[in-house]
């Protein structure tokens, strides 16, 4: 097991720069949108591995509540903060991407907005993860990670009507994608999960550690006290 | 083209920060764990 | 279980009559909700075919300011002297604390609400184009989707430090599409040009979602500790 | 059914059968125990290894410094919160939530509404007991030496007053267990004695009191055992007040 962490680690670490050379010159350039197009392996990639992390973070906070497991609460609490992660990369790629092939920063797209409210409810959830008091935070962080996973759905189904009252201004992606296109994207989204995989997997090993320290130290603080006394 | 290297730069540059943040916290419990070894003994 | 109605109703009854000796939370909320009135009309001083483009987004989100105020009082006065624990300490079912605080808070907002429309409409010179009575479902469901989560995120927020930030925090990003749907309604009602079918029926799914999630999920919340 | 008929009862029998504290020898049955309850807050741990019985029908009062634990694990007994490890048990049951009706617990604070009046606080608590009986409110309240018929809001109360009427919330359902927390806090010295008085024939009656309290002298006849916390666990145990002190 304790081998298994670093051999992963440079497994990751070489899939990560043969997906960025892929993705920077192994793939063919695009017709209309040129070499730009190119964000566009880091930015699904990282938007499908935040969504995979938020579903986690989801599952963990239903077991959590069922079982009251706190293993389960620290994948919750882990799952949430490294899909933050990526998902704050989708929201810094998508306007770089969108400037120079649709000529603004930003517009109300679905997708967009989707991953927007999405970023603002788990860092919601994170601020009431580090504001709450200690013996309750998993209760609460896990219920409002319910809240959060229900919302998604109303929050789609609301932009996607929303949307089709008042077309967008911009060009829609469109068009399928060439076969090796999606064979770069799939190399570039399997680097990630791993790369996903192994910041989780030592932020889930720090959190664990975190937790017995905080256990130890609350058990030997007041023999310090008693040795005064 | 700037915006290309642009965009995988600040993905890297976010993925870094938050990497030595995530150190930053392991050492400060590192020196947390050792100086409770010392309590305790 | 049958004694959920019961204890709702005895929860309610009480806390009007709290609310009536003290007055805190209306005196508050009315005079901030007149500020929020008075406020908005000095920013944007539009015309009269301006204003029923925007009279939408500005009274919801006067609203949701408004109610804020309230729902972070909700909690208050059982925290003083710790009433909560008393509460908890007894065999009555949670559900019964959290639809009587909900059903409270739609009372409070709702009265606020109607003290608060004829300023804007004084204010704006409002007229609906579109069919009128739509507003009063969507004025019911929407107070309906504010309070519901309001009244669960604030259980939540007496739970942590500095809980009046947190409340709104916690509030408005779940709340997106519920706001979205009352804005988007009122203002196809108020110009006549859409209908605002979708948006009612999308109101009344998210408010059966989520008081079944709160319904579901208050108990563990309550007893947290 | 303690306190019944609280004019005559209570102090007659409390008066006679405080000369004879030992319960009926059938009710000496665990009625709550611990095993190895551990409660953490953060980097605090308040409980550090609790393991202790309490047997049906005494008087067991807890002493101990501030910070000692004692708050944490009453609360823990009445349900108010789970502890990080370890096992409780009340009545046979693990979940101290399935024992809600038997338990009651009187906290530090009163745990009162300061707008309603005596009264009007006993018919909320009441019903969620779903107990819906005007003349009960009625005859705790009298029995603890308040007047029912004060209209007078509870803010508005002396602590003595307001510690009594908290007193009697506790006791509303009859429960099996009562958990009392500093119930003489700011009680002046002839309240405290009827209060305890009150409680001597509660557990004549077969109630087990568990109670916090620093005027541990008040309670030196009534108490069965003396149980002294410090530092999160159960030090010592003791029938006399004085063994007890003089370690």
């Amino acid at each position: 097991m304790k081998r298994a962490f670093p051999v992963f680690g440079l497994l990751t670490l070489v899939l990560l720069s043969f997906a960025l050379y892929e993705a920077l010159i192994g793939a063919p350039t695009e017709r209309t949108m040129g070499e730009v197009q190119r964000i566009f392996y880091y930015h699904v990639s990282s938007a499908w591995t935040a969504f995979l992390l938020f579903l986690t973070n989801f599952i963990a906070s239903v077991v959590y509540l069922a079982k009251k497991n706190s293993k389960a609460d620290a994948v919750a609490a882990v799952t949430a903060e490294v899909g933050v992660l990526f998902c704050s990369v989708v929201l810094v790629t998508g306007p770089l991407w969108a400037r120079p092939v649709w000529g603004i920063w930003w517009t109300w797209d679905m997708r967009l907005t989707l991953t927007l409210v999405l970023w603002l409810i788990y860092v919601s959830y994170l601020v009431l993860r580090r504001f709450s008091t200690s013996s309750q935070t998993a209760v609460i962080a896990a219920a409002l990670s319910i809240f959060g996973a229900v919302d998604v759905p109303l929050v789609y189904f609301s932009i996607w009507y929303f949307r089709t009252q008042h077309p967008s201004p911009v060009i829609g992606r469109g068009g399928s994608l060439d076969a090796r296109m999606w064979h770069v994207l799939l190399i570039n989204w399997a680097a990630f999960l791993c790369f996903a995989f192994l910041i989780c997997w030592s932020r889930y090993r720090l959190e664990r550690l975190r937790r017995d320290v905080e256990e130890t130290q609350a058990l030997e603080a007041l023999l310090e006290p008693r040795g005064v006394r | 083209m700037i915006y290309l290297y642009a965009a995988y730069a600040a993905t890297w540059t976010i993925h870094i920060t938050y990497l030595a943040w995530v150190l930053l916290r392991y050492r400060r419990l590192r020196r947390e764990i050792y100086e409770l070894r010392k309590a305790v003994r | 279980m049958s004694s959920l109605p019961t204890i709702t109703k005895a929860t309610l009854a009480k806390d009007l009559r709290l609310e009536w000796r003290s007055k805190d939370v209306i005196n508050a909320m009315l005079f901030f909700a007149l500020l929020v009135v008075v406020i908005f009309s000095f920013s944007f001083n539009p015309t009269a075919e301006e204003s029923r483009q925007i009279a939408g987004g500005l009274v919801w989100v006067a609203f949701l300011f408004a109610s804020v105020v309230a729902l972070n009082q909700t909690w208050a006065r059982e925290l003083r002297n710790q009433v909560l624990d008393a509460f908890r300490v007894s065999p009555a079912p949670a559900n019964a604390l959290f639809l009587a605080k909900a059903i409270g808070n739609f009372l409070f907002v709702s009265a606020l609400e109607a003290l608060m429309t004829p300023l804007f409409i004084v204010f704006y010179a409002l007229r609906a184009l579109g069919p009128g009575w739509q507003l009063v479902p969507v004025g019911l469901l929407g107070t309906w989707a504010l309070v519901v989560n309001g009244t669960f995120f604030a259980a939540m927020s007496i739970r942590t430090r500095s809980r009046e930030i947190m409340l709104p925090l916690l509030l408005f990003p779940i709340t997106i599409p519920a706001l979205l749907a009352m804005v988007q309604a009122t203002s196809a009602i108020l110009t006549g040009e859409a209908s605002a079918k979708f948006w009612i029926v999308l109101l009344a799914v998210y408010n059966l979602v989520f008081t079944t999630v709160s319904l579901l999920l208050f108990e563990s919340v309550l007893h947290a500790e | 059914m303690p306190i019944r008929g609280a004019k005559e009862g209570a102090r007659s029998d409390s008066s006679e059968l405080i000369v004879n504290p030992s319960p009926p020898a059938c009710l000496n049955l665990p009625i709550i125990s611990l095993s190895d309850v551990i409660k953490q807050f953060g980097r605090l741990a308040a409980l550090r290894g609790i393991t202790a019985e309490f047997l049906s029908g005494r008087l067991y009062v807890i002493v101990g410094d501030n910070g000692a634990g004692k708050t944490t694990l009453l609360r823990i007994l009445a349900g108010l919160s789970q502890p990080t490890r370890g096992r409780v048990s009340i009545l046979d049951s693990t979940d101290p939530r399935a024992v809600r009706e038997q338990v009651g617990y009187m906290a530090h604070p009163s745990l009162l509404y300061d707008e309603l009046s005596a009264l009007e606080n006993l018919r909320y608590f009441a019903q969620l007991y779903r107990i819906n009986d005007e003349q009960r409110c009625r005859s705790v309240i009298f029995s603890l030496k308040l007047d029912p018929d004060l209209t007078r809001p509870v803010g508005e109360y002396s602590q003595g007053m307001r510690q009594r009427l908290s007193l009697a919330r506790a006791v509303l359902h009859d429960p099996k267990i009562l958990l009392l927390d500093e119930p003489f806090s700011n009680v002046d010295v002839g309240s405290a004695r009827h209060m305890v008085e009150l409680l001597a024939a509660m557990r004549n009656r077969g109630t087990t009191i568990l109670l916090i309290t620093h005027q541990a002298s008040l309670l030196e006849s009534a108490s069965n055992e003396f149980v002294w916390m410090d530092f999160g666990k159960i030090i010592r145990r003791s029938r006399e007040l004085e063994l007890l002190q003089a370690l």
